[in-house]
């Protein structure tokens, strides 16, 4: 429990600064957020003033930081001059979304890369593990966007076989069990082409540690006394290789939320990403805060979730 | 039979020598990674030679499919070579990257040697700063700046710089702190060598190995993010680069696949040799031990 | 007990196969402690190893010979039958206690390990206890609870030990048992090992490269260097007259209580690769009476001598201490 | 729905999600008897708002061309035919405007509609909060007048040739004065869902994902609307709003949102429909910097015009869905067109007359600033030839694509550009759309921002506002050409062509010249 108290304590500077960080780099940046509710045409001079006082934009900077600090901690992410709504109100719409296509893609990267990487420790050296290693580094420098865009030339427009726009049929998808293919059929692909990243980093760090852990004395300590393969296989070999595995999908939950920007605005999927693309070109100043906000404390979050059950696992860890 | 007391003082006794290189050599795919990537820099640097046509003028022939007369990859929306750009492009993504994985590097040397050597609150303080520049999320911050105070070749480079620095930070301390209690560095002191000649002439090049293995994995992940960028139609539009011909394939990804295809396929495989490379090099520097990202 | 012939290891390095070990006999009578002694890289543990058939390298094999344990031989047992061998009929402890333990496990669960690896499940716990309160640890109860890192050295020496000698098995291979610890503790650990000898009627084989520990612990000694035996002896009999300059030189670079750091001795040189193995006697190159044209052609075979032991030196009996007649 | 609700909707939705069991929560469907058939079109994003009262968003006017409606709406040939009007009297002097008001309309919450709202309408939305009419009716100085609850007097302070053509439900749409009435207008809940006296009822609004509307069944114009639902379906990348329509996921998407690369495809396919040509006319042009040292001079614009090469941009811009731009105003409006000085004549492509001429301004070589929107692909591709066919003749041109709010800074209120590309939308008549590219001003966005200043011009373009008679009109802008396609402040490139795509099941489409509007007689087979 202090351990998780004192992890927490430490997020809190980082949070501030991360809160401050986006406040000060948004307001310092050229150009006049009110211009981009000027249609076409001229704006009346009073309404571009009007606009300004209703969202405080006419206070000096310190106090427009004081009072977004003020509303952070109550909760308060402010509101879209944009889209005229609260902010929260936006995010929340769109988190579901995102999460689905996220934990889908973190659950697919996860599964499969650690058990590519299972295999490739256990059969090392055969063509299995050039395969995996291959499939690995190519993963991990692929662009995502390009993947995503490869995956909709080959399996929407040439084989026709899936969709590659939105989360769900547009005349309204099936009930029950036919709505949820449907819909698996939207998830598909966006899926797998963020996914494929961090399955190549997933299988190769698994593969990794699977070798290093197969490799320790302790190893060859357990085999001393008779231990079955599958037993020291599963009493030793994984729970020790899980660790630098949970620390590598933990520390990149938060970069698979800011990854998801570039496969939601590729495949149309009405996540945060695509909205942290249209503020950016709407120079929605609340969004972009909230959104990079809401991305940072992911990290912090999952860095801290990541820790604990790095604890859970490892009796060393925090004794120091 | 007996292990060998530090692990790491002993990797970084062999990194030295001519077994380094024996090992990277024996490597064949670092061989070919090393060989694409020599490609690629004659390409670039060899550019208004090869590439055959001026890659910022099309004319009437748009969109020809690959394999057309005079334009082998085909041409682009505008009637330009595919072929010149990706070539003119390569030039681009190779600074971004090189430059961006120079500054990355350098800071990341200080900001970890001085963190390492030091300790104490000059370590807490840096590794704070570090660690919060790791918490943000690289890519959507450096959207947010380009889209925010725009476009341009070094404000791209900038920006990822600024954004990459903490990992070699990081492992610099790490090297660096673990070396400070090493005899020989004891030795030295002993020998009455100041602290920054121990730094630069002890310390360094022994740390050497893991920061060389880093900056090429910053290559890679820096021009990984410069075709993001790219791609959003957040590059620098006077220059050619590979994320920005991939962002204007983008609208006639349906009748003109080629002007996605060969950017994407000169990114992948260069930023493949450059991780390819920094594998090989993790390897042969470090035979006991891989790097963990 | 255990008897082990013309005992030969390879490893595989690329399309290489170095021999590490070549040609090794030596045999455990039960109650007894036999001493492997060289410097590092001689093969000894390598061959301890080969007992097990069980090798921290996958390109590593045993390459010839015979292992006898108790009349049955074990070389041409299939894998499953090795498995059966392991823990139950030799116990094996390691060098780096902190290391060979499984950090993320209570040791009370490694020890139960070798009962459970051979399906001994029922009583398992007590038997742990037992074994706990057996290796003279305090409070077993609780230490079982204990992850490794909570341990001093000795007390997971002591835990290594206990899992290795679960089942009863009639023969310890200790590896180094006590370089990794303190020079205090190492007398615990050693008490212990004799302790167990005398108490289990246990044959050791102690693998070392401190003669100091073979004098303490062992009755017969064989002394291992580049892969092969050069000499072996009754314990007494070796420290009195080492015949072969490699022991002549272990010996004299022992930390005896009379020596100061001045008269500190080492045998320069290190000891040869298998892979580049000079010809004739493998010591020669290092050797302070090496003679040309005796030393250097064909490999000297190891020769019974008069008055017990046998060792592999052409000039065996030549000098007390060929190496006090250069110094 | 209200606001409530849909944050309810979400959370559920968000934690439906996590448990993957969220796929089967879905909003369902509405049930509107006495119409048949679901349309879906597309749009690209959520609208910042649905009061088109206060936004020219055009996603805002697609979706509420089919809520909202205005006085009058304009057929094919721009003509104003009756709607919430149901004749209108205008004055000889064109300073009065008398509307009578149909009987019986209702709003979507049962209430009546009266002069009143529009009276309300225009005083207290589109007078203050319009993006384009508040400017208008001020410089009309509009008085409105209600002597009964089914009429309306508009009195100008002076005439203004096209107010009839701006009483669009794009420009003027009437809004419930019962709704907005001492609101915060743009926050009001009705500016998120929209209640109007149109064909169809604001139904829900999935943020990100679709705008669904249902039939209004106590419609004025029974039997119409024969459809039961209309749906827009957000699809963000242009190429799948294409893949869409073939695919039947799609049945109509505006000219505004078609991918020009794929139209080509599209209008060939057998499956499709397609209008083109038809539209209110708007064009692109380059607008410099009368006041950079590079283009004072007036030769250095007119070598640009001869070195740009407007029909590869039209090839390749717009994929051949446009028209070279011929002169100042375009052709457009085919009325005011002064051929003998079109820029064919004037401006013929030639490098070397070109590089004389640029040479004569005294150009040093010294680089260009070409400023545009980054958010517009197709602003770009034009940056890119212009860029080409300006280094031909010696030019050293750097591009520089901004955000829009600080393109709009650097252009408009700073000038600092020495070519700007940029297109105006005439809003159905020159002297809407037009007259800001050429008049002097001094302040405010997408205007004359060439610092280009000539009274006579001034002059001309004022008369040729107000005056009543198109061909006196004519005359004017013609007149007007002759000095502006010398002067050259801005080079207009080319004139939008627009086409509108749509599955052959729909019927009924495109009655108006804008594609957006008059839904209500749209019918679907088959669903």
């Amino acid at each position: 429990m202090w351990f998780v108290a004192r992890r927490l304590l430490h997020a809190v500077p980082l949070l501030f600064c991360v809160v401050v960080l986006n406040f000060v780099l948004i307001a310092a940046t050229p150009g006049d957020p009110v211009t981009i509710l000027v249609g076409d045409f001229p704006a009346p001079p009073g309404y571009v003033e009007q606009v300004k006082r209703e969202f405080g934009l006419d206070q000096p900077i310190y106090v427009q930081l004081m009072r977004y600090l003020g509303h952070v901690l109550t909760g308060d992410l402010g509101y879209s001059f944009a889209n005229r709504q609260p902010v929260s109100t936006l995010i929340l719409g769109r988190l579901a979304a995102t999460l689905e296509l996220t934990l889908t893609a973190l659950l697919l990267a996860s599964l499969l890369g650690i058990a590519l990487g299972m295999l490739a420790a256990r059969w090392r050296g055969s063509w299995l593990d050039s395969g995996v290693q291959g499939i690995a580094s190519t993963g991990y420098s692929i662009p995502d966007f390009w993947l995503g865009q490869l995956l909709i030339l080959v399996f929407s427009i040439w084989l026709g076989w899936l969709p590659s726009q939105g989360n769900m049929s547009v005349r309204g998808a099936p009930e029950g069990f036919a709505g949820f293919l449907d819909h698996l059929r939207y998830l598909l692909l966006p899926a797998l082409a963020l996914s494929f990243r961090y399955l190549a980093l997933i299988a190769r760090i698994t593969r990794a540690a699977m070798l290093e852990v197969l490799s320790a004395d302790f190893i060859l300590a357990a085999r001393s006394r008779g231990a079955s393969e599958t037993s020291v296989m599963i009493t030793h070999a994984l729970r020790n290789a899980a660790a630098p595995v949970i620390t590598v999908i933990g520390y990149n939950l938060g970069f698979i939320l800011a990854g998801s920007a570039l496969i939601e605005t590729v495949f149309g999927w009405p996540g945060i990403g695509r909205l942290l693309f249209d503020s950016i070109s709407r120079r929605d100043y609340p969004v972009m805060m909230a959104i990079l906000l809401m991305v940072s404390v992911t990290v912090v979050l999952a860095n801290l979730a990541t820790d604990i059950l790095h604890r859970a696992i490892d009796p060393r860890v925090g004794d120091r | 039979m007996s292990a060998p007391l530090n692990p790491q003082a002993e990797a970084i006794a062999t990194s030295r020598g001519p077994g380094f290189l024996r090992r990277l050599c024996r490597s064949r795919t670092a061989m070919l990674a090393l060989g694409f990537i020599g490609l690629v820099i004659l390409l670039a640097a060899l550019a208004p030679f090869v590439a055959g046509h001026d890659p910022m003028v099309g004319g009437d022939d748009a969109m020809l499919p690959p394999l057309s007369p005079g334009h082998w990859l085909g041409t682009d929306d505008l009637g330009r070579d595919v072929w010149a750009q990706t070539v003119y492009g390569a030039r681009v993504s190779l600074m971004v990257g090189l430059v961006t994985a120079l500054f990355a590097v350098s800071i990341g040397v200080v900001v970890g040697g001085l963190a390492g050597y030091y300790g104490g609150w000059v370590d807490t303080v840096l590794m704070r700063v570090s660690e919060f520049f790791q918490t943000l999320p690289r890519f959507v911050l450096a959207l947010i700046v380009i889209a925010l105070f725009g476009s341009g070749l070094w404000k791209v480079i900038f920006v990822i710089a600024i954004l990459s620095w903490p990992q070699t930070a990081r492992l610099v301390r790490a090297s660096v702190s673990s070396l400070r209690q090493q005899p020989f560095v004891d030795a030295a002191r002993v020998g009455g060598m100041g602290d920054r000649a121990l730094l630069l002439r002890e310390i360094l090049p022994n740390v050497a190995a893991p920061i060389i293995v880093t900056g090429s994995l910053d290559v890679a992940a820096a021009i990984l993010l410069e075709a993001g960028l790219g791609f959003f139609g957040l590059g620098d539009p006077n220059h050619i680069s590979w994320g920005s011909m991939l962002n204007e394939a983008q609208q006639y990804l349906r009748i003109a696949w080629w002007m996605s295809l060969f950017p994407g396929l000169a990114i992948a495989l260069t930023v493949l040799s450059f991780n390819v490379l920094g594998d090989a090099l993790n390897d042969a520097l470090n035979p006991r031990s891989r790097v963990r990202s | 007990m255990l008897e082990v012939r013309d005992l030969s290891v390879e490893i595989a390095a690329g399309r290489e196969k170095l021999r590490v070990v070549e040609g090794v006999s030596f045999s455990v009578g039960r109650g007894e402690a036999v001493g492997l002694v060289g410097e590092s890289g001689s093969g000894k543990s390598m061959s301890a190893f080969a007992i097990l058939n069980l090798f921290p390298s996958p390109h590593a094999r045993i390459a010839g010979g015979d292992i006898w344990l108790e009349g049955r031989n074990l070389r041409g047992l299939s894998a499953r039958e090795w498995r059966g061998v392991r823990g139950a009929q030799i116990g094996m402890v390691f060098q780096d206690p902190s290391s060979y333990l499984d950090p993320l496990i209570p040791v009370g669960r490694q020890v139960a390990e070798t009962l459970r690896a051979h399906g001994r499940n029922e009583g398992a716990e007590a038997r742990v206890l037992e074994l706990l309160d057996l290796m003279e640890l305090p409070s077993p109860a609780e230490v079982a609870r204990k992850y490794p890192h909570e341990l001093s050295g000795g007390m997971r020496q002591r835990i290594l030990i206990a899992a290795a000698l679960a089942l009863r098995p009639a023969l310890l291979i200790a590896d180094e048992p006590t370089t990794a610890l303190d020079v205090t503790v190492q007398a615990g650990i050693l008490d212990l090992l004799t302790r167990l000898r005398v108490e289990l009627d246990l044959g050791i084989l102690l693998i070392t490269h401190d003669l100091g520990v073979v004098a303490e612990t062992c009755q017969q000694v064989h002394v291992m260097y580049a892969g092969t035996i050069v000499e072996q002896n009754e314990v007494g009999a070796l420290f009195r007259q080492p015949r072969h300059p490699y022991s002549q030189g272990l010996l004299g670079s022992m930390l005896g209580p009379d020596s100061r750091a001045g008269n500190l001795f080492s045998i320069p040189g290190s000891v040869p690769g298998a892979r580049d193995m000079p010809a004739g006697c493998r010591f020669h190159p290092r050797c302070p009476i090496f003679q040309p044209g005796l030393c250097d052609t064909g490999e000297p075979a190891l020769v019974d001598r008069t008055g017990g032991g046998s060792d592999r030196c052409r000039r065996s009996g030549e000098f007390d201490n060929a190496w006090r007649r250069t110094a | 729905m209200t606001r409530i609700d849909k944050l309810a909707f979400g959370r559920r939705q968000a934690l439906g999600a996590l448990a993957f069991a969220g796929l089967a929560l879905r909003p369902g469907l509405g049930h509107a008897t006495g119409g048949s058939g679901t349309v879906v079109a597309a749009i690209d994003n959520d609208p910042p708002t649905l009061n088109p009262g206060i936004s020219t968003d055009y996603a805002t006017g697609e979706i509420a061309a089919k809520i909202y409606e205005s006085l009058v709406w304009l057929d094919v040939e721009s003509t104003p035919q009756p709607s919430l009007a149901t004749s209108w009297e205008a004055a000889s002097d064109g300073r009065t405007y008398s509307f009578k008001l149909r009987q019986g309309v209702t709003w979507h919450d049962g209430k009546p509609f009266t002069a009143a709202d529009v009276k309300f309408t225009f005083d207290e939305v589109l007078g203050k909060l319009h993006p384009r009419m508040a400017a208008v009716l001020k410089s009309l100085g509009a008085v409105i007048e209600t002597p009964d609850d089914h009429t309306a007097v508009f009195r100008l302070q002076r005439g203004y040739a096209p107010f009839l053509v701006q009483m669009t439900v794009f420009d003027a749409p009437i809004l419930p004065k019962h709704l907005f009435e001492g609101t915060n207008i743009p926050a009001a809940p009705a500016s998120q869902a929209p209640v109007g006296t149109g064909p169809f009822k604001f139904q829900e609004w999935n943020r990100g994902a679709n705008i669904r509307l249902t039939r209004n069944e106590n419609y004025w114009d029974k039997p119409k609307p024969y459809l039961a639902e209309v749906v827009f379906q957000i699809v963000p990348q242009a190429a799948n709003r294409s893949a869409g329509l073939q695919t039947g996921e799609l049945d109509v998407v505006s000219d505004f949102y078609m991918p020009k690369p794929d139209l080509p495809r599209l209008m060939r396919d057998a499956s499709l429909q397609n209008r083109q040509g038809i539209n209110i006319p708007a064009i692109w042009f380059a607008m410099f910097n009368t006041k950079s040292p590079v283009f004072a001079q007036k030769e250095a614009r007119q070598a640009v015009a001869m070195a740009v090469d407007r029909p590869r941009l039209v090839q390749q811009v717009m994929r051949g869905i446009a028209r070279p731009g011929v002169g100042a105003f375009g052709d457009g409006f085919k009325w005011l067109v002064n051929a003998d000085v079109s820029y064919d004549k004037k401006y013929p492509l030639d490098a070397t007359k070109a590089k004389a001429l640029l040479e004569k301004a005294g150009y040093d070589g010294s680089p260009i600033r070409m400023v545009f929107d980054a958010a517009r692909p197709q602003l770009r591709s034009e940056a890119q030839i212009i860029r080409e066919n300006l280094r031909a003749i010696g030019m050293d041109v750097q591009l520089e694509p901004l955000e829009r709010s600080v393109m709009l800074d650097r252009v408009f209120a700073k000038r600092e550009f020495d070519i700007t590309l940029q297109s105006f939308f005439s809003a159905g008549d020159p002297a809407i759309g037009y007259t800001r590219l050429y008049a002097t001003t001094t302040s405010g966005t997408n205007n004359n921002a060439s610092g280009y200043s000539n009274p006579k011009v001034d002059e001309l373009l004022a008369e040729a506002a107000t005056a009543p008679d198109r061909d006196r009109r004519a005359a004017l802008y013609k007149e007007l050409q002759v000095i502006l396609n010398e002067d050259l402040p801005s080079l207009v490139l080319f004139d939008e062509e627009t086409v509108n795509v749509a599955t052959k099941r729909v019927s009924g489409l495109w009655s108006s010249v804008d594609a957006r509007d008059r839904w209500a007689g749209v019918r679907i087979q088959g669903n």
